[in-house]
């Protein structure tokens, strides 16, 4: 059983949390520390692709059947789906536009990666086992909601100027975005080697994972102060929505792990991800087809409120309850 | 010498390819391209952080004949849309004419 | 198209913020900055090894008005102070002249 | 202020010593480089990906007094010889006129 | 023994040829997915840096003798030569100008490290030891074939237009080009600290080797695809020059290494230099010397044809063949 | 007992600082070897956070009392004092302007991070133990040294041109730049999480830590060559005051240790502080703060000749003599 205030308090006391606390403190004391942008791309490289390849080698493992259709079919739904539900709210509750709604939406209805990697991280610290492919989960809730937050801010537009939904570059954006190559490509890479060949690469990409994430989170925390120190735009019901959203879309999230039958761990981390929002493809992708809305409301929002928020807070309070619920 | 026109635009860099697509549409024979920068005006800070490139700028240079100008400004200027950006030109003198 | 004012100003890098507050203060709505650049002139061979910043320069772009392109000049010049730096300005077309 | 000129020349990263030297050795007292820029032209998308800077462009500039001008341009242009690359000046003011 | 099928595919199934495959196949299908420059960059100073101490620090333990000699001289005189052999054929086959036949015999003279790495990498998983000096015959073959080549392309030029065949700046960019001073610097480190002091940083330089060498060659395959699609100056002819004239430095490669008495190993080693053509130093020495030959050929051509051939066929196929010869 | 021959010989033999020599040379004979600033950048803030884990988790293991305090405190002063020395020395010894003087003795007085990463490494080699503390030392000492040294500059200049001695910008660069987070936040990292916490990271922030350190005085080592070949302003005078001020930091250094109680490795690391001289953020400070001083004079000085004179020759004695003082 896991009991939230040890898994909080465990939570908060690793090296990773506490790089990432560090980094937001540096950032909003404005401290000229600062990453450079090549580390941080290629750190996140790193990351995707080691997820990928020990998601991959653990699937060789532990071999594939139907049974994780349902799984895959819950995360595509998921995705396709959560960006209803915030844009609903953001309409009621908040006065974004019906285009900056439609483009917030599609963030919450994708998903974080990263806080996906530090959950499996929690997970792996407590103990707490989970099937590998949720990890083709990740990359494939990436994508669906960019079509229905697309869908949606076409409600604000007279019928004639409706052009083609998608350009090429769009769809290139989309489907082939260096996350999605790199998550399902380590995938197949660790599928195809399994655990041994795995071995030959585990000093790289297996045991200093960890240490790797710590630097990487040291960095999001600069960048989540720098932007909500930038953030101009944001209203007191818009920095609510970036907190209660993760919440709301953490109940489909379990809900629906349970209803699939994933593990413990998987729900958790399908939990994860439905409460997770998008702060790289999603944004590349929205100012290709929403030059209107504004970039200013929704990186912010994503990054600057419901990472953290679920970083220190939501995925320790998402295990709890999600093992509350089970045991 | 010769004089031609330098048409340079700063543009989010989501958007280079259309701005390069448009440009050379209407006619220029080549550009370069400064793919970082950092900006600020009417849409805040840009400042390429956070993986997304949704907050990094690119500047797009080229010289192009006096005649085409007009043409790739309007081009570009019709690529970028609404998405942030500014665009400006001046004279410059070249040494190889046909070049441009 | 209207005629604007574009001033450049290649300074050391840890004197950027000054140029950059010193252009707003004058009334600059806008401008772009080329984070990293090396040269050379009367203080030496400036490239940004050695983590210190202080020997990275880089370049400060910015379009205003005519009417205010003097102030920006005076404003920047007392800014950098005794600063490494040049700063040149040059005329520029643009389209949207609300913008700058 | 006081006119000078600007010389622009973008060229093959592995030129860009030699574009110094011929600059430095016509009378120019300064230069600043932009180190990677990519581009395309006669010779191709150039993309200084692969290693070698056989790819790779750079941008140098150089504000010259108007009575050198020519000739560092001519220095400049025979020490391009074959390799890629373009030129270009323009009209800039600067405050001090003994700098440059 | 080497059996040719088992090592092609065990060379197919390695994470690092894998992600060579995977890069290739994100570049040809135009994903955004891009390797900051600088990573690139900090990759091969670790590749050649490391390569070089485990070869210094292999020497140190088996000591060195008069007998490597042979090896050493072999190595300096196939760089020399082959470019000869290559400037006929593509004169024979092509219609290439002779300045761009020269500049691109001058590549397959030199060498691919990249190719030798993933060579060592692929011994080592088949257990198949080599001679410490082979690290130095990389050094070696670098430059000669540049000389060689330069002098080619004087064929078709009038003499009197004939200026000094080397600037100060190519002088330095031939010998003290960085992949020398790396391979022979670290070589020397890991002679004059031995196995043991080796063993304070292998952690870093050994242990992890193989999945560094993972992300680099996933980067590669990227810019060997890239370079590939934005080829338009390869004919058919110098496309099929690019495939066949590895075979035939093989050959040579094999020939000398028997014929100097170095081990399966070793001469494993040797074919594969002779197979590899260079992408880093000569590409550059060209462009100063040769500005009139089209990079458009030779570093496609180098880059995107000779060396996925080597890594994905050649290396198991030279390595099957020699085997098959000595055994 | 520590051998100052044996001592020099085991710290010339370690690959780290014969990395630092491959490095030098490189640059000195102007090789195209380069290692991208982002790599540099990415090195140093791993080093900074990794040293500053590792104090802080030792600190944790071994406790802590009021009996630091007066090694912290006489950081401080050191730091304080030292510039006020070297400015006498320089004011005597050189014909360097007051604002020329005021600006290098800063940076005598201030210290050299990666110098003392060196001397800590050169300890863990001869398995000589340090206090944890002496790591909260260096962040101590990066300020102070600051503060005299625009006190000194004043001296320059009419009493009516002083203005305010800080400006805000300089007060975030003093006390929240880069290296004092890292160094401070990684002490807490550490320090809360503690030996245990630190496991799950050590195979990044740990084991690989000599290497990582490797790697980067090699690029110090063409940093250094680089910034020595273009340095002009450098008069013999200024040069050998760049060679003996270390000494006399070093006596400094080690009265004081030997004064508050430090064990032997504690008083060889503040040793090595004095003897240090900043090259990161007090150059950046002195550009702010007084332009009219040439950064050709105390740039090359502190990283083209101090540095090199304490990483290859100044540890071991500074070592040797301590030791042979105390025993
Ligand atoms: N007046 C200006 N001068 C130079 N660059 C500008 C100016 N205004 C805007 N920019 C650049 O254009 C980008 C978009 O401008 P804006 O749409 O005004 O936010 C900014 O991030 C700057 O990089
Ligand atoms: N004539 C010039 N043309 C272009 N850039 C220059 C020129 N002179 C100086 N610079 C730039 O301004 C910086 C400072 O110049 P200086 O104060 O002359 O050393 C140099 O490092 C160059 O980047
Ligand atoms: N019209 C142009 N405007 C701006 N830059 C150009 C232009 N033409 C060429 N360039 C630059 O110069 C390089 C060499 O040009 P080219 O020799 O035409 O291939 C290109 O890679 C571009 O960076
Ligand atoms: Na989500
Ligand atoms: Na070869
Ligand atoms: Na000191």
């Amino acid at each position: 059983m896991i009991d939230v205030l040890s898994a909080a308090s465990s939570n908060f006391l690793s090296p990773t949390i506490l790089a990432f606390v560090l980094g937001a403190l540096a950032g909003f004391f404005r401290s000229d520390l600062e990453v450079p942008e090549a580390i941080t791309k290629g750190l996140s490289i790193y990351l995707m692709l080691a997820i990928g390849m020990k998601g991959g080698a653990s699937l060789a493992t532990s071999g594939v059947g139907l049974d994780v259709l349902p799984g895959l079919v819950a995360a595509i739904v998921l995705s396709f789906f959560i960006p209803l539900v915030a844009y609903g709210l953001l309409k009621f509750a908040t006065r974004l536009s019906t285009v900056d709604a439609a483009a917030v939406s599609a963030h919450y209805g994708s998903v974080s990666i990263v806080t996906f990697v530090t959950a499996t991280q929690f997970l792996t610290d407590i103990d707490v086992p989970y099937e590998a492919h949720v990890i083709a989960m990740v990359a494939l809730m990436e994508t669906p909601a960019i079509i229905t937050g697309l869908m949606l801010a076409r409600r604000g537009v007279a019928s004639r100027a409706k052009g083609s939904l998608f350009t090429p570059d769009m769809v290139r954006e989309i489907f082939f975005n260096g996350s999605i190559v790199l998550l399902l490509g380590g995938f197949a890479i660790g599928w195809a080697t399994g655990p041994d060949g795995m071995k030959s690469v585990s000093p790289f990409f297996i045991d200093p994972f960890q240490g790797v994430l710590c630097l990487f989170l040291l960095d999001m925390g600069l960048v989540a102060a720098h932007r909500l120190r930038a953030a101009q735009s944001l209203t007191l019901g818009v920095v609510a929505f970036g907190l209660y959203m993760p919440l709301i879309g953490a109940v489909f999230g379990a809900a629906a792990g349970l209803l699939v039958g994933l593990s413990v761990g998987g729900t958790i981390l399908l939990t994860v991800l439905c409460a997770s929002a998008s702060y790289i493809a999603v944004p590349a992708a929205m100012r290709l087809a929403l030059p209107k809305a504004d970039p200013g409301i929704y990186i912010p929002l994503s990054l600057g409120v419901t990472f953290p928020f679920n970083v220190l807070i939501g995925i320790p309070l998402y295990a709890a309850c999600i093992d509350a619920i089970v045991n | 010498m010769f004089q031609k026109k330098k048409i340079e635009v700063v543009v989010e860099a989501v958007y280079l390819n259309r701005v390069i697509d448009a440009a050379v549409k209407a006619g220029a024979k080549g550009y370069s391209v400064i793919p970082h920068l950092t900006g600020n005006g009417q849409h805040g800070v840009r400042q390429g952080r956070g993986l997304s490139g949704a907050f990094e700028n690119a500047m797009f240079i080229s010289i192009v004949d006096k005649a085409i100008a007009d043409d790739v400004v309007k081009n570009i200027h019709a690529a970028i849309g609404e998405a942030i950006g500014i665009l400006y030109m001046s004279d410059v003198d070249v040494i190889r004419s046909e070049h441009f």
